[in-house]
């Protein structure tokens, strides 16, 4: 699996999906979260060297997420790909259980950097989910993993919408954050929705 | 959506490219995205700079200048800025006495500061971060990501400013601005949504008769959404809020009657005197005030009112000669 | 209509109560309805009063202090004031060397201003009139009531405000401000309708595709209505409007991007933008600006630029030292 | 016939009128004609004093429309009352002839005063032909003239819609004036419907 394809991925669905994010974000935020997020994964694309080994992918990924995007997201998900890639070390190779820890290492430095745990409403509702059907279903081979976790990170998303907000912008709605989708948390799931695509296709 | 802009991508850039050539004595990087002081840096001196998204202008781009900022980092509309940006900012106002970052608090602002305070760090520069959290609309609990920083913002930049334009030293002025943001409340209501032009529709909907109560200045709806009121009502509520929180009772106060954007400066006026008569009739001295668009929240219709009880030596340290787009006296 | 007031017949008042509360350097009579300077009147200095409509606030009685007005006299909202109150305003800053009346070029101000002198001439008070007409989207010809009095008149209250601080003769104020008036040019856009609060309904519709063009600070439709256009489309055609009147290759300027009161900041700064790269391209050095919302249409979005011819004398008096709610610089 | 009443009346109905009036300012002016000529005629009819010779009542509402009114039509309406007033003399009665010389002097007074000419599509333009059918009926008593005055000013005031305006506010919008009635022209029929409605009575 080629995780620059992963990434080109991710910002194609973004691109496509942004205004939706974005739609997310006015309910419970400040309506930009796909605008961020376009920006700032339209400059990782951009930034990203073909010939480089997938953890130098990552990291410069991430890196340029941080540079670029602004918010909690840009943060959030360039430490995510960042943690990501340096789990990744100097495997040239991408197999299911390289990429297993890889999403865990993912997941903690999102908890770490932002605080938050499940049930807050934020990415991390997706995203947990995602990585443990991930863990479960990594022996099925890299294809029927990413699978489970998209699946999972689809389930964790929309379990958000019955949820009170606890971190991030909608926290400060209380009980009116309750009813929504929360747009971190259906970017995750298109994350899932890309690494499912470009995992398939090899 | 009708705006009067160019592209919805440029909003940022063109009004820097405005500040740019508005004032000669500020110095814009366009690449960099930063307003600094021309006289930037002054050995000795602490720097002081803040930022966060736009759209809440004259803050925090119209600040930078003698007794208030050194330097501001826009982000791109209501989106914090980068740590990249952070870091320019610092470097530029860096006189080798440290640099205080006044940092509004969402989590955004917050990480993305932090994160260049770690990059400063490597370049050896002190920084000192103050985080703003006025806003008594939102609960200060484990259960939220904290208060928000709206009004106060404006305080902290302009006392903090003077101790650093007076030549305080870095933890001093850290120290002070924490003071201000502790001594200051913020509550703001919207009559009307705001839209961010690369969104293109208003941020939420509202009836013809609703407003919303405890909102922030990022165009997010409130804490409440209610029927139309008053200015009066609306004024008594936002201090009542605030008096719950920090009794008002027997202070000198600062009050800052501040306009999202799209309200006039009429209506403003008759809120102060609205507020003026509650403060005056809890029991408060009004001694310093502000009546205008500080903080706003792009066309946003709405108020916010800040408190901040003062102490003779903040009083004093407002009273500073400041010379900047947004605030200026004594000079 | 939502409005950040109590009862739509008491904006006025409110707003002056407001101003009072909020400015202790003024003094406001609620009664007679005027803003007069505290330390008014100083014997032997020249009076200069201004007035009109309300809704264009911080114009006027955000410019009344030292180094501009001495007294405003605010009517209802887009209605000009009445006889009586301009001979109060007349009255109480006449200092035995007579008053200069700012007057902006509409019928119903024209007629006021006109029956207050008369009352002035009966208490023996000098009274010199002097009319603003600096808005080059109406024709001067004999078949309409001239030209309108827009943003120039900030020009003209600031710079005739210098010399009479500097205690210049009646004749000398009157003739600057005079002087003023023909070298300046202003034109604006609209991008929304405003709204009277006692009217309750925007004065026109605009579609979600249109703007008028040449509009006046009344919320009355312009000259004409087109499709949206970029605020560099906008900015441009304002100043080529101008310059066909007025042209400025050559000219040391002055300009103003002046918010309707709508439109935040952030875009006035980009439009400030485009205006300093067409004059610049034009031929024109612009030494002196103002960027913000100076002379307002209630609630309405848009701008309108004002352009001023200095020499260098004007351009000291524009520099001179102004202490008001409105615009301050220093001291 | 009572003066008094017919600026008791005329008040009566601009205060029906009001949005009326104002609406059309609203189209090319500034929306607040209908708002200053009730706030001019409340203050005027609270200063009446019923004991006042007839010529006396009409310069203080004049005087009261002036201090009160603002805008382009408190100066004008006003100078019209306080000259129609003037016109009066001492006389205690009020007849045909004197109300005819009264009407004249009042449209006299705006001209002046406002230097506006029949066709400039202001309130002369309903004043005009109300005033000459006054004078054309004035032989066949009051309450004749005062009809057909009224006729008079309907129509004037209705031929005002084809005009392009040349004075006040709605000169400024050029050829776009054209298809409005004038507000100014409006009221001036509200103004002789009161006299007619009053002079009826009698
Ligand atoms: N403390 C946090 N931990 C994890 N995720 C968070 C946190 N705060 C916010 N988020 C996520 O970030 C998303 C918002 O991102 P974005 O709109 O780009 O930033 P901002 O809130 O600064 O405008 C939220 O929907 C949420 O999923
Ligand atoms: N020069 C003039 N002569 C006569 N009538 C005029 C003149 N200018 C304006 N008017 C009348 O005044 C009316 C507008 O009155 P109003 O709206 O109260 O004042 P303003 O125009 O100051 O807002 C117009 O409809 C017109 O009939
Ligand atoms: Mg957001
Ligand atoms: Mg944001
Ligand atoms: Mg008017
Ligand atoms: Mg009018």
């Amino acid at each position: 699996m080629d995780v620059r394809q992963w990434i080109v991925r991710f910002s194609e669905l973004v691109t496509a999906d942004a205004s939706r994010l974005t739609r997310l974000d006015s309910d419970i935020g400040d309506g930009d979260h796909g605008t961020n997020l376009d920006r700032g994964l339209r400059a990782a694309v951009a930034a990203l060297d073909s010939d480089l080994p997938p953890g130098k992918v990552l990291m410069t990924a991430g890196r340029t997420l941080v540079s670029k995007t602004g918010g909690a997201s840009g943060p959030l998900y360039g430490t995510a790909l960042r943690r990501a890639g340096k789990a990744f070390g100097d495997a040239t190779e991408v197999d299911a259980a390289g990429l297993g820890a890889a999403l865990r290492a993912a997941l903690e430095g999102i908890k770490e950097l932002g605080k938050a745990e499940e049930g807050d409403k934020t990415m991390v509702d997706a995203l947990t989910p995602a990585v443990a059907a991930y863990e479960g279903a990594a022996g099925e081979g890299l294809a029927a993993a990413t699978r489970a976790a998209l699946d999972g990170a689809e389930k964790g998303a929309e379990a958000t919408v019955a949820l009170q907000a606890r971190k991030g912008r909608a926290s400060y709605l209380g009980p009116r954050s309750v009813g929504h989708l929360d747009p971190g948390a259906a970017s995750t799931v298109l994350l899932f929705r890309a690494l499912a695509d470009v995992a398939g296709r090899s | 959506m009708k705006k009067l802009i160019d592209a919805v991508d440029d909003v940022v850039l063109d009004a820097l490219r405005g500040m740019a050539a508005a004032h000669p004595s500020l110095r814009v990087d366009l690449d960099q995205r930063i307003i600094v002081r021309a006289d930037a840096p002054r050995t000795g001196k602490v720097g002081l700079i803040s930022g966060g998204g736009s759209g809440h202008e004259p803050l925090h781009g119209g600040f930078v200048g003698y007794g208030m900022l050194d330097a501001a980092c826009p982000g791109e509309v209501f989106t914090s800025p980068v740590p990249d940006q952070i870091l320019a900012a610092t470097t530029a106002v860096s006189g080798g006495a440290g640099v205080v970052h006044i940092v509004k608090n969402y989590t955004g602002d917050v990480l993305n500061f932090q994160m260049a305070a770690e990059l400063a760090d490597d370049e050896d520069i002190e920084v000192i971060p103050v985080v703003i959290d006025d806003d008594v609309a939102v609960q200060d609990s484990t259960f939220t990501a904290g208060r928000r920083g709206t009004g106060a913002t404006v305080f902290v930049e302009k006392i903090a400013g003077a101790l650093a334009e007076a030549d305080g030293a870095v933890a001093d002025v850290a120290a002070v601005a924490t003071e201000v943001n502790e001594r200051s409340r913020s509550f703001g209501v919207a009559l009307t949504a705001c839209t961010v032009p690369a969104a293109g529709r208003p941020t939420f909907e509202l009836g013809e008769d609703e407003i919303e109560l405890g909102i922030g200045i990022h165009g997010e709806p409130g804490r409440e959404r209610t029927k139309l009121r008053t200015a009066t009502e609306i004024v008594d509520f936002s201090l009542s809020a605030i008096n719950d929180d920090m009794p008002l009772s027997g202070s000198d106060v600062l009050v800052m009657v501040n306009g999202m954007g799209g309200t006039p400066l009429m209506e403003l006026y008759g809120a102060y005197a609205a507020a003026d008569k509650w403060l005056t009739g809890h029991g408060a001295t009004v001694s310093r005030r502000l009546v205008g668009n500080y903080v706003t929240s792009l066309d946003m219709a709405g108020c916010m009112i800040s408190v901040c009880r003062l102490t003779p030596r903040l009083a004093e340290l407002w009273d500073a000669p400041v010379e900047t787009p947004g605030l200026r006296w004594g000079r």
